[in-house]
């Protein structure tokens, strides 16, 4: 049967993300219980979860987590991290059994700092080193999959609900203060953990539900600047995006959310002239961004959260507010039941990002 | 003894009960078909220089004329066809080149009829457009690489000139004295109520087309005709001419006794004198040749517009397109071996050239390996004869679609491929007075503003169905397309999957 | 204001209805000897030959006059005038007036001839009474004779001929028809009649003397000698205008009642007079005679009306225009046709039944002659009204005239009117 | 009042005008039997002038004034005082031809009643206007407006 990423597979599917603007750690129960009422809108074949903050103490370090799917690759992979990488802590990632997750692959994760010397003459900066290794062994190493490579953050996903995903990695041991969760419902089985969300590339999650009718267009427009859209997702294709126009472009994050969700042109006529000559030009520059078709996006960073809709708020997306936290969901249910008295609950509106920043330095060199 | 070695064509065929003998068709056939008999009561016809161009059919008053294909049985023979033997006769007649006009008309594959177009079912939701605005606004120009941003609305790119349609579809090069000055009139008229463009051909610019200028692609073409610095800043963008989809390599002819005292003027050139444009432009025998004109452009237009840069689609056209890009062309337009002409050589037009639907596939995948796709306009030009066609170009890729010989039919054109000869009954093909007449621009641009309208509606519709309420989001989007009976290699050139995938 | 208005044919009518159109409630009484209402006096020769009802030879509806408020008093007769007390004797009763319009058009004349006067089959043929009696009286049977070949004559001869055995038309010129034809155009004319109408024509000749039995005429003799039997006698010879009361008020009269030529006011400012019987100015030749034609008389109608009533129209024009047929034998003429002066030329074009006769004065048309060729006959009127020079039209008149014989700037005023298309 | 106005600019001297005119002036309205059947002939009340170079479709303006209507000797010839329209009362007309001899047109053809164009008045649009194929025939207020 084909694989994820040979064909490209339909999918619905439930978000749900948590934040503490000021950096306060949330339990991993807690978004196991909101992703887990959602449980009708996936069908058991993929769950997954991002977690901020979880590793305080490497925090300075890049933190690999890997599927591996046989010893090979799991040989394969680990000589060409050790090489790129000083690596100083190699474990699996503790799993509990789980009887509706079976015959998954071997999962470990590394802690390390990127090789220097190496670095220095691939004449790349650190993230483009980062990311050029991380696509280096996803594409080239058969049977090994770099499904997480953030710093003081992890993807922890698999084939099965989302709660039995949480229960399986004993998320209820990590705190964190940024939580994305996700179930999804694709046509048919993805045949491999590796296509199941959040995607992630250096410390950008994203968790996506609705089917995007721009694909094909986004994604040759995406592959012109060096990506490859290995697994054919839509997640995939807007995470490149985002990355694009944010690293390489050095847009803020609410313009490149623009670019995604471009205003209407009967809107962007009626706009004083200011504001209309500049989303002018921001749609003729970047059409082939623009994301068509109904969506619900949250993208998570050490820097925050976005949460984002399509135009045409074809997507139902939920948001919420309760002292230094956000919360943010397909449902209003899945909010109520870990936050039952919110300060204020609305529904995201079209093609109006909100972005929720944390207010943590966390990085210095940032 | 004059033997007639080439049977006619066509037949008129007269229904005697509904003709009522009122001479209509006599005086309206340019080609003289109809006569009156000696008493003046009846009125007969003699085929022999029909061209079926269904002047007389259309006006008749009680329908009573229609054309026939004049069946005259050569012995069966699938080499030596009828045609190629009539055109051996003619030849052996004039010892000239055949001259021809529109389109090729063999049977070369056509590959809009083996694309097909995706919809919403289920995993996705189809877009309704009674509800959703659907956009078709196309912006043609060169991009900058991105965006440079002080704060969230107020942007610092230094941005180069940009030409907004509301329509994906323009009207293609067709000169003043190739058409008559009311043809042209009726595309600037429509282009101007549709808030697209119409293209001025080779031809110069008429005086009349004044009040059109902000509406006008005008044509820097071999034989520089009517160029001057007034031409060329006044228009919307101005475009190089290299080459044409009909007749690949080789310069136009337009004969002397098309060029009438206004043709002259707007051409810059003597009056009954042929106006011939060289075959190649005779200070561009390189690409770096092509830079220099286009910025010598650029300067003359105090860089206020883009320029675009128009080439027959040939072998090869992926490596030229992405050079034009990168000798400063802000728009490539790439013309299919389909496209239509005024006059052709009958042997270029129907064997030089590759249809539009590979060219346009192979130039935009070539720009997005290079990386520049997003930064420069392509569009497509021979031969689109329906919405649909568009919109496989737009998923192939094209920003905007040239459109020529539909515009041209729903002025009245029946495509008879006999614009050469300067008779087109029509008016508009023609520069004789009595014929230009026939055509009103007050009438006819109204046709093509219903028709460019109907196809705009119908564009709309499908990329509704698509799940898709912005033109951006169908542009290179190969995904929306499917194949039928096309081979590995002609999905590969097209970059689609085959239907069923 | 109180008008009255003397005399109800085409001048009558059209100035009683002028007066209504500048004045709503001015007071408009018309007097006519008549019994009739007004009808159209040329049409009682169709009327003759059946080709009209009575019913359709009114002008207008009887109804009409009382919507319009103007008072037709029929069957009386205007005795007299008097101008100091502006009022006017009719029948038993007085009417006085503020303004006075004499439209009392022509009357027959008589040449002297032995035994004719007061015979009961002599008849003239000018009004709808004595058409009805020669309808009456005439049948299979009746011979009759037409004294004068002249527009009058002949349209009572063609009447005749349908419904008598013979018709013998005597005309004192050598010609018929010979105030609108000339020589050549005669004889041809005279052929058709006469093959189509069986009529013969006695030209060059008069009736001398009439045989009677009691008050009957039974036979007439020409100045030749030669005697015709005759049951019916038409006196057709011509007209005078009827200017008798206009001599008995005093006006000024010179073979017509003179007016001014512009509002036909006649020598007395508050009486007018218009039609057959008041004298025109032939604006082609400049001489001072009576246009004794329909279209003349209700334009001098209409004029008079006017100015009676405070109005400003005036008569800038008049020339004689007539289009008249023969058994389907179309005459127009218009303007000037017999004349003799050299500085006149003129042309003539003739192809298989139809004739043109173009007069010209140096570049000007100045009358025609067209026969069963009428088509677009205004044309030329047009041109003989506007006086136009020649030099300034494209087209040649010879054929048809259409619109390119006029320039692109006459043709844009003639086809688009206003519109600056 | 609307006229009918003739732009020989855009006169294709088709005389599909003469044709229409005929078919809806005549007994049956019928096309064919109108210009081919019928008897007495139907009559077009407009006319083409000219050639394929230069032509022109001739009509009655409907003048305001209008002289053959006071030439006319039986009052046949009127001028409908609400919409301006003046045709022939066929009643009345004797056939005389003197309207024909003072119309400054040329716009009145003989028959044996006077022929004239009545603004096709019992019709939405003149039959000539609404099937002239180039728009040459404008039927429209003297400004121009047509609607």
């Amino acid at each position: 049967m084909l694989k994820e990423g040979q064909i490209r597979i339909p999918s619905g599917c439930a978000i749900a993300a948590i934040i503490d603007r000021k950096g306060g750690l949330i339990n991993g129960s807690e978004i196991i219980k909101s992703i887990a009422l959602m449980h009708d809108r996936s069908n058991g074949l993929g769950g997954g979860f991002a977690a901020y903050g979880i590793y305080p103490e490497h925090k300075d370090e890049y933190a690999f987590h890997i599927f591996y799917e046989n010893a090979q690759a799991h040989q394969n992979c680990e000589e060409f991290l050790f090489k790129h990488f000083n690596i100083d802590v190699a474990e699996r990632i503790p799993t509990k059994t789980v009887d509706s997750i079976s015959n998954g692959p071997d999962i470990w994760r590394y802690f390390g700092r990127v090789n220097r010397v190496r670095m220095k003459n691939s004449r790349l900066d650190e993230s483009e080193y980062v990311v050029q290794c991380v696509t280096k062994v996803n594409a080239a190493f058969e049977g090994a999959y770099i499904f997480s490579s953030g710093k003081n953050m992890g993807c922890f996903k698999a084939v099965g609900y989302p709660e039995d995903v949480g229960e399986f990695y004993m998320l209820d041991r990590y705190d964190a203060y940024l939580w994305t969760a996700h179930g999804r419902f694709p046509t048919n089985t993805p045949g491999w953990w590796g296509g199941a969300h959040p995607f992630n590339i250096l410390d950008w999650s994203i968790v996506h539900n609705g089917e995007i009718s721009s694909y094909d267009t986004n994604r040759r427009y995406i592959e012109q600047f060096g990506y490859k859209c290995t697994m054919q997702t839509d997640t995939e294709v807007i995470t490149y995006l985002f990355d694009h126009l944010i690293r390489h472009h050095g847009l803020p994050v609410n313009v490149a959310a623009d670019v995604l969700t471009a205003p209407e042109w009967d809107e962007i006529d009626r706009m004083e002239p200011g504001h209309k000559e500049y989303f002018t030009n921001l749609r003729a520059i970047y059409s082939g961004a623009l994301v068509n078709g109904p969506f619900s996006v949250i993208l998570g960073s050490n820097k925050g959260l976005l949460a984002i809709n399509d135009r045409l708020k074809l997507r139902s997306l939920t948001a919420a507010t309760k002292g230094s936290r956000a919360y943010f969901a397909s449902e209003e249910s899945a909010i109520r039941i870990i936050c039952p008295d919110p300060d204020k609950v609305w529904s995201v509106s079209g093609a109006e990002p909100v972005f929720v920043p944390l207010e943590i330095d966390e990085r210095e060199d940032d | 003894m004059s033997v007639n070695y080439i049977p006619r064509r066509f037949t008129v065929i007269r229904d005697r009960e509904l003709c009522i003998n009122c001479g209509c068709c006599v005086r309206q056939c340019s080609n003289e078909c109809h006569y009156f008999s000696d008493d003046g009561k009846t009125v007969l016809s003699q085929s022999d220089a029909c061209v079926a161009c269904h002047r007389c059919v259309d006006l008749c008053p009680t329908r009573a004329l229609r054309i026939e294909k004049y069946v005259c049985d050569y012995r069966e023979n699938a080499n030596w066809t009828p045609q190629y033997q009539q055109e051996i006769c003619r030849q052996a007649e004039t010892g000239g080149v055949l001259l021809s006009g529109m389109g090729t008309p063999k049977p070369y594959p056509v590959y809009w009829d083996k694309i097909l177009l995706n919809a919403s079912q289920v995993t996705n939701p189809s877009i309704d457009p009674l509800r959703e605005p659907m956009e078709i606004r196309t912006i043609l120009g060169r991009k900058p690489e991105k965006l440079t941003v002080e704060k969230k609305g107020k942007s610092t790119v230094e941005m180069p000139p940009q030409v907004i349609l509301e329509t994906p579809i323009m009207f293609s090069a067709m000169s003043f004295g190739s058409i008559s000055l009311n043809a042209q009139k009726s595309l600037a008229m429509a282009a101007k109520e549709l808030g697209t463009l119409f293209n001025v051909g080779e031809g110069g610019l008429h005086p009349d087309l004044k009040p059109f200028t902000d509406r006008a692609v005008v044509q820097v073409a071999s034989g520089r005709f009517g160029v001057h610095s007034d031409y060329l800043n006044n228009s919307k963008y101005v475009e190089i001419k290299i080459g044409q989809g009909a007749k690949p390599g080789i310069g136009g002819h337009l004969p002397g006794e098309k060029v009438s005292v206004e043709v002259s003027n707007a051409r810059m050139i003597p009056e009954g004198s042929d106006a011939i444009s060289p075959a190649p432009h005779h200070d561009i025998y390189s690409i770096e040749d092509l830079r220099q004109l286009i910025w010598a452009i650029k300067q003359a237009t105090g860089n206020k517009k883009p320029v675009s840069v128009k080439i027959a689609a040939v072998h090869n056209i992926a490596a030229i397109v992405s050079g034009c890009a990168r000798a400063g062309a802000d728009i490539v337009a790439i013309d299919g071996f389909r496209g239509g002409t005024g006059a052709a050589p009958v042997r270029i037009r129907d064997n030089v050239g590759i249809p539009i639907e590979l060219a346009l596939a192979s130039s935009d995948q070539r720009l997005r390996d290079e990386g520049i796709r997003s930064q420069i306009s392509l569009v497509a030009a021979g031969s689109f004869r329906c919405s649909a066609d568009i919109v496989k170009a737009i998923a192939l890729g094209a920003d905007a679609c040239y459109c020529a010989s539909a515009p041209l039919i729903a002025m009245g054109c029946h495509m008879c491929q006999t614009c050469n000869t300067g008779k087109c009954n029509w008016g508009i093909a023609t520069q004789r007075p009595e014929l230009t007449k026939r055509l009103n621009p007050e009438i006819m641009y109204k046709r093509v503003v219903n028709l460019i309208t109907a196809w705009n509606h119908e564009i709309k519709e499908i990329m509704g169905g698509m799940g898709i309420n912005s033109i951006d989001s169908l542009r290179g989007n190969r995904l929306m397309l499917r194949g039928i009976g096309l081979s590995e290699k002609e999905l590969e050139i097209l970059g689609i999957r085959h239907a069923g995938e | 204001m109180k008008y009255i208005i003397i005399g109800a044919s085409a001048a009558g009518l059209a100035c009683a209805e002028q007066i209504r159109k500048e004045d709503k409630n001015g007071e408009i009484t018309v007097i006519t000897k008549e019994k009739y209402l007004p009808y159209s006096r040329p049409s009682i020769s169709y009327f003759l030959k059946g080709a009209v009802k009575e019913s359709g030879i009114y002008l207008r509806k009887s109804s009409y006059y009382e919507a319009s408020g103007i008072d037709i008093v029929t069957g009386t007769q205007v005795r007299s005038i008097d101008r100091k007390a502006k009022t006017v004797k009719a029948g038993r009763k007085t009417y006085s007036y503020d303004k006075l319009c004499l439209c009392t058009g022509s009357k027959p004349f008589i040449p002297p001839m032995e035994n004719v006067s007061g015979k009961i089959n002599a008849l003239t043929f000018l009004d709808l009474e004595s058409a009805g009696i020669i309808k009456k009286t005439a049948d299979k049977k009746t011979r009759a004779v037409v004294i004068g070949g002249g527009l009058i004559g002949m349209k009572a001869a063609e009447g005749l001929s349908k419904i008598c055995r013979s018709v013998d038309v005597v005309e004192l010129s050598p010609r018929i028809l010979p105030s609108i034809l000339d020589e050549k155009s005669a004889k041809s004319v005279k052929k058709y009649i006469e093959e189509k109408g069986h009529i013969k024509f006695h030209l060059g000749q008069t009736v001398t003397r009439a045989g009677s039995e009691g008050n009957r005429i039974t036979s007439v003799t020409l100045k030749d000698g030669k005697e015709l039997p005759c049951d019916l006698l038409i006196l057709a010879v011509g007209v005078r205008p009827e200017t008798e009361l206009a001599e008995k008020a005093g006006l000024e009269v010179n073979r017509g009642i003179v007016t001014d030529p512009g509002t036909m006011q006649t020598s007395d400012e508050n009486i007018y007079a218009a039609g057959d019987c008041a004298v025109s100015v032939d604006m082609l030749d400049g001489s001072r005679r009576v246009i004794a034609l329909w279209p003349n008389a209700v334009n001098q109608g209409i004029a008079a009306g006017s100015q009676m009533s405070g109005g400003d129209i005036r008569i800038t024009s008049s020339y004689p225009v007539n289009a008249i047929d023969f058994y389907g034998l179309r005459i127009c003429t218009c303007g000037l046709i017999n004349v003799q002066d050299k500085k006149y030329t003129d042309k003539i074009i003739r192809s298989g039944s139809s004739y043109k006769r173009l007069i010209f004065e140096g570049s000007r048309l100045v009358g025609y002659v067209l026969i069963n060729s009428s088509a677009n006959a205004g044309i030329y009127t047009s041109l003989i009204e506007t006086k136009t020079d020649l030099k300034t039209l494209e087209g040649d008149l010879s054929g048809t005239p259409d619109p390119f014989i006029f320039g692109k700037a006459e043709r844009n005023k003639r086809m688009k009117g206003a519109l600056d298309l | 009042m609307k006229r009918i106005y003739a732009i020989e600019e855009l006169c294709l001297n088709c005389r599909l005008c003469e044709v229409y005119c005929k078919s809806a002036h005549s007994q049956s309205k019928d096309i064919i039997k109108a210009n081919k059947y019928e008897e007495p002939a139907p009559v077009s009340r407009v006319t083409v002038y000219g050639d394929n170079f230069l032509s022109a479709a001739l009509n009655c303006r409907h003048c305001d004034d209008p002289k053959c209507v006071k030439a006319c000797i039986t009052g046949a010839m009127t001028k409908d005082k609400k919409t301006g329209i003046v045709y022939v009362n066929e009643d009345k007309c004797i056939g005389c031809m003197t309207c024909l001899a003072v119309c400054p047109y040329g716009c009145i053809k003989e028959g044996k009643k006077a022929v004239k164009c009545d603004l096709c008045r019992n019709d939405d649009e003149p039959a000539c206007v609404k099937n002239c194929p180039n728009h040459a025939l404008i039927y429209a207020e003297p400004g121009g407006e047509e609607k």
